[in-house]
């Protein structure tokens, strides 16, 4: 089975309280220099098959319909790197 | 004839009987309508209500945007059938494209459950005819994904047509960008509402009765309709 | 590993067996083995060491909660007592309340949000498994000290579980409480109260009768978590760095119990089930060994059947896991048809996993091979008894001698001073607004709830044609019962039942929680002994049986056990709500009373936490009929119409009690002291049996002839008025000022 | 600025009810195929300084003892590839 991973991030332009409150809290436990946090999410999606094209243009589809909402948030599909 | 309301239940709906309620206390007939269930029952009009439809997963309303029954309810809210949406109503509500913009966590990240002050920004949709433009009134919210973000020119369209239905005063509760509790589509018979009217319907129970009104305003909308 | 069938556990009666890995005694494993008379397979060790674990089994304590039966007042409102999952109340109307608090202290405390989550499925399920519609919740707190750096990590983390869990299946919460104290630092205690109601007929038992009736196991998919944990979470201590044993967590799905909910009462509305367990803590061990020691005759089951997350799992872990969410109904075959197509309509996975037999034993397979034959009450119900021995501690005198006098602690004098103290006190973690806190929780669905946060006791409506509604309060005070463990525990129902009366609702009955260190200390177990022996009386006495609960053992970190902290919760009825009444002082012109006697009271109370930082003597006093005379005042008064606002005196005394009344109504007070009680004692005194009550100017005669002729002291101590609060002769102080001492504390501490 | 990303995904034996739903109403939607979803986050972090070993090993203690849960979450750390 072939793993590919949708990463799924809110548009630059959108407030992202999340990540500002990672932000604000780093310094706060010890940890400086960082510029800018922003949080997402990421999923991971087990294929039953292999990942062709195909397959890769309908999980396309499903982050741009589903996955993602694409009004406030951006997306990326790739296939997990085994590590 | 009376007016039939439907209220439509997801899995994971919570408002559905409060909806009801109110819409029987407003005088009309109110029908539940099932997510699996296409058809609507030959209802006037259909209150999506609150709660956490498929547990608020993935986005909220993003998974009952996709149910047999919105499919219906997107064809007939195009055709001007009055809908109103409830905080996870009105989360379906732009998931499902009919009110644009999005609702994202509260800037404080904590649920938020307070007795709200607003200002009903707009009296000539479907659902709040019976108030007067500018009319303050104190209902229940309880969100914890209440922030309605858009498009700076979306909010400005919004603003110039007359589609921010009502605002938050005193305390915005969650980030809302331009205080925006409540919005509606460009006929006005769509509206979206993050604070919950149906709360505010009795004395015993609500901190005052002034949500009775988005509900009765649809109502003799119908009829005069 | 090959399958330990009971073939095989007969044949090598010698094999090394992992009973002390699983928390038993040599001699529970000697007792298993004298049971089953040969050796325990693998799964059966597994389901005998999880209910005979503390937790599951009440091992140390069941010889003290006896006393809850034996000394039970008659009361024809019990329809189902002690020993189910949750204890039933008659409330009139045919209809009937189920309600109990439950702890899940340890798992809060590795992992705050899912603990306290999963708390709330737990205790709702139990609730719903009596055949109930789960209607609200409510949540009793502990913490350590609010300034310290882990509460900052422990509570946002246990109100958003709570918050999380509890609004998204759509039940309001209605109370709790938030108390802080170094003694919880490392045992937080979160206790979950839930309430339900049914019909009479719709009550529900655990039971498995009727050979060839089907065992259906319906929610969500077993997985690995929390296996073990009911063992390993009841029987280690934690130090200081963790637990001992990380016991797997067990992440809870909301959504899924919801679905549980909806699903389950349809089932229940069309008659098709003739007995229902809900899986806790010992999962599927604890389900089938209940329902079949409860039944008439034995199961079997199929284990094979259970839909699992991961299928890796063996049919130890299968029986051992506490995957939440999950339900096991017993159906007659004809039914199981239209059972499994209700389960389809809302989503919720259902399968056979086995029948009732008429043999009597609980009989498991896995593969076809029998992995378990045991007598199903053997490991349900004939756990061991532990008699442990307890004594008086060696400090608890001179705890009680250091009484917080006038010589020992410098009290305030000057009206200044008795300002600045109100205002401390007010303004002290403990007792500064919870708003922070409850304005997490939605207590409006369902749109029943007439009395909720801040008010005296949670109360919802349950019918909604003839307005009759019931009522719920929750208290316990850690600090008087570490001063006296027996009356520590009657003031606790003592407050809750008094606060349950102030709203208007007549108290009914009784569910607690035992929170307590551990019972292999001898201080800990007298502390243990005496406030049960003290609930139980108390509950003799004021006619409210205790009808379930549940006990949590090892609250300590290292050698130190947190203070004895029973939580008792009481339930009331009340045949109107709209005769409910509020705390706030709402009216303008209404002459203020001060209900019952007061003395100079002030050990363990929140003047001498705050200002001293003291806990010493004795805490109040108790009479207990008195409570029962203020109570049906309280009550009589509601119900004619004679009071418009209540508030019940408990911690920070009447000071705390006008504050809060003040804020919540919008208005001040202006308020004499009483000829004779010196003004420091008056405001801050925690005696008992107290309550301040708004009248309107015409019911004041009606209401002082009640109380002179039931002999309750009731003295005029001021009016509602203006916009500050003052205290004659002494300082004013204006709401402004009180609400920037009350609120903004907590969430202040957190940022 | 060099941006490192932080990905957190629930441990592989704890329930996730997200990617649970997720995965359930992909098939509704017309995508077959998923054999399973597991949903988590992912942090984004700007630095303002480079990118070095010592500043991957400050990030690795953020995550381990704040970005991410240990009890019930695993992560991992990587230097993003500039896409
Ligand atoms: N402190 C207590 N007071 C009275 N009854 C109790 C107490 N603790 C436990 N019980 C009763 O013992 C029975 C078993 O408790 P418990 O194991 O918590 O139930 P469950 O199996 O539903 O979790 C229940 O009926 C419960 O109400
Ligand atoms: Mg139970």
């Amino acid at each position: 089975m072939a793993r590919v991973v949708v990463d799924v991030m809110l548009k630059p332009e959108i407030l992202d309280p999340q990540g500002q409150a990672v932000q604000r809290a780093l310094p706060r436990l010890g940890f400086d220099g960082i510029a800018d946090v922003r949080q997402g999410k990421r999923f991971e999606l087990e294929l039953e098959g292999p990942v062709d094209d195909a397959a890769l243009a309908r999980i396309r589809e499903a982050a741009e319909t589903f996955l993602a909402n694409t009004v406030i948030e951006d997306f990326t599909v790739r296939v997990e790197e085994s590590q | 004839m009376t007016t039939r309301v439907g209220v439509v239940t997801f899995p994971g709906s919570l408002d559905d009987r409060d909806a009801q309620r109110a819409v029987r206390l407003a005088g009309a007939e109110p029908v539940a309508l099932w997510h699996r269930d296409k058809d609507l029952h030959q209802v006037d009009a259909v209150v999506l209500p609150g709660g956490f439809s498929y547990g608020d997963y993935l986005r909220c309303g993003a998974i009952s945007r996709f149910s047999p029954v919105m499919d219906t309810i997107i064809e007939q809210a195009k055709l001007g059938m009055p809908v109103l949406g409830i905080c996870n109503g009105f989360q379906v509500l732009c998931e499902s494209h009919l009110l644009p913009g999005a609702l994202t966590r509260n800037d404080s990240l904590h649920f938020i459950c307070r007795d709200q002050k607003l200002r009903i920004e707009n009296a000539s949709t479907a659902w709040t005819g019976d108030y007067t433009q500018g009319q303050e009134i104190v209902v229940p919210l309880k969100n914890g994904e209440g922030r309605f973000v858009a498009d700076e020119h979306v909010l400005d369209a919004l603003e110039a047509e007359g589609r921010i239905v009502a605002r938050y005063l005193d305390v915005n509760p969650n980030g809302s960008y331009r205080d925006i509790a409540g919005i509606s589509n460009a006929a006005g018979n769509v509206v979206g509402l993050m604070p919950h009217p149906e709360h505010a319907i009795e004395p015993l129970t609500g901190p005052t009765t002034e949500g009775l009104g988005f509900f009765t305003s649809v109502l003799k909308q119908l009829v005069s309709a | 590993m090959s399958l330990d069938t009971v073939k095989n556990a007969e044949q090598t009666p010698d094999a090394e067996q992992p009973w002390a890995e699983l928390g038993l005694k040599e001699d529970e494993y000697a007792r298993i083995r004298e049971i089953l008379g040969r050796r325990p397979t693998g799964a059966e060790l597994a389901m005998y060491s999880v209910m005979w674990s503390e937790h599951c089994s009440y091992k140390s304590s069941k010889v003290h909660l006896k006393q809850f039966g034996e000394k039970a007042p008659a009361n024809d409102a019990m329809l189902v007592g002690i020993g189910e999952n949750a204890g039933v109340v008659d409330v009139g109307q045919g209809y009937a309340v189920t309600f109990k608090v439950e702890s899940h202290n340890h798992p809060s405390y590795i992992e705050p949000y899912q603990g306290a989550a999963t708390g709330i499925g737990g205790i709702v399920r139990d609730i719903l498994a009596m055949g109930a519609r789960p209607v609200a919740v409510m949540d009793p707190l502990r913490f350590g000290a609010a300034d310290h750096p882990d509460t900052r990590r422990v509570l946002p983390g246990i109100v958003a579980g709570i918050g999380g869990y509890g609004n998204c299946l759509g039940l309001p919460n209605i109370g709790g409480e938030v108390v802080f104290d170094s003694c919880y630092q490392g045992n937080p205690l979160v206790n979950a109260l839930c309430v339900g109601v049914m019909k009479h007929e719709d009550i529900h038992l655990a039971q498995a009768s009727g050979a060839g009736n089907k065992v259906i196991l319906y929610g969500a998919r077993t997985g690995g978590d929390g296996i073990g944990g009911v063992s390993v979470l009841a029987s280690e201590t934690f130090d200081a760095t963790g637990p001992a044993k990380r016991p797997a967590v067990q992440v809870g799905d909301p959504f899924q119990e919801k679905l549980l909910i909806e699903c389950t009462l349809e089932i229940f509305s069309e008659k098709l089930v003739l007995g229902i367990q809900d899986l806790g803590g010992a999962g599927l061990s604890c389900a089938t060994s209940e329902l079949a020691s409860a039944g008439s005759g034995g199961m079997r089951v199929e284990l094979d059947t259970v839909p699992l997350r991961d299928s890796s799992l063996s049919p130890e872990e299968i029986l051992m896991s506490e995957s939440q969410e999950r339900m096991c109904a017993i159906v007659e075959p004809g039914k199981v048809d239209r059972f499994l197509e209700i389960c389809e309509k809302w989503d919720v996975i259902a399968t056979v996993i086995g029948e009732v037999t008429d043999g009597e034993r609980l009989e498991i397979f896995w593969h076809g091979e029998q992995v378990v034959d045991v007598p199903p009450r053997t490991v349900a119900h004939d756990g061991p008894v532990y008699q442990r021995p307890y004594a008086r501690p060696s400090w608890q005198d001179a705890l009680q001698a250091d009484a917080p006098t006038a010589e020992r602690l410098q009290r305030p004098v000057t009206g200044e001073e008795l300002k600045a103290a109100l205002l401390a006190v007010a303004g002290s973690p403990n007792q500064a607004s919870k708003a922070w806190i409850t304005d997490q929780y939605d207590r409006y669905v369902i749109g029943n709830t007439v009395l909720a946060t801040p008010e005296d006791s949670g109360m919802v409506r349950i019918d909604e044609e003839t307005n009759l509604g019931v009522s719920v309060a929750t208290d316990g005070n850690g600090r008087f019962a570490k001063l006296d463990p027996y009356t520590g525990a009657q003031l606790a129902l003592a407050e809750a039942y008094r606060n349950v009366a102030a709203g208007g609702a007549k108290p009914l009955a009784v569910s607690d929680c035992l929170n307590f260190g551990s019972p292999e200390d001898p201080d800990v177990m007298w502390q243990f002994a005496e406030a049960c022996r003290g609930l139980a009386d108390a509950c003799q006495i004021l006619g409210t049986p205790v009808t379930g609960g549940n006990v949590s053992l090892y609250n300590q970190t290292g050698e130190t056990a947190i203070h004895p902290t029973p939580v008792v919760a009481v339930l009331g009825v009340i045949d109107d709500v709209n005769r409910r009444t509020p705390i706030g002082f709402a009216e303008e012109g209404q002459h203020l009373y001060l209900l019952g006697d007061t003395a100079d009271e002030l050990g363990g109370s929140a003047w001498s936490e705050v200002a001293h930082g003291h806990l010493g003597g004795l805490p109040p006093k108790v009479d207990l009929e008195r409570e029962r005379l203020l109570g049906e005042i309280l009550i009589a008064a509601s119900r004619d119409g004679m009071i418009d606002a209540a508030h019940d005196l408990s911690d920070g005394g009447l000071a705390q009690a006008l504050v809060e009344s003040c804020l919540k109504g919008g208005n001040g007070a202006r308020v004499i002291v009483p000829a004779g009680l010196d003004p420091f004692v008056f405001l801050f005194s925690e005696s008992a049996g107290r309550a301040v009550v708004a009248i309107p100017r015409s019911e004041e005669l009606r209401f002082n002839d009640m109380c002179g002729a039931r002999g309750l002291p009731a003295t005029r101590i001021g009016v509602v008025d203006g916009d500050v609060l003052e205290i004659q002769g002494q300082f004013t102080v204006s709401l402004a000022e009180l609400k920037d001492a009350h609120t903004g504390v907590i969430e202040a501490l957190l940022a």
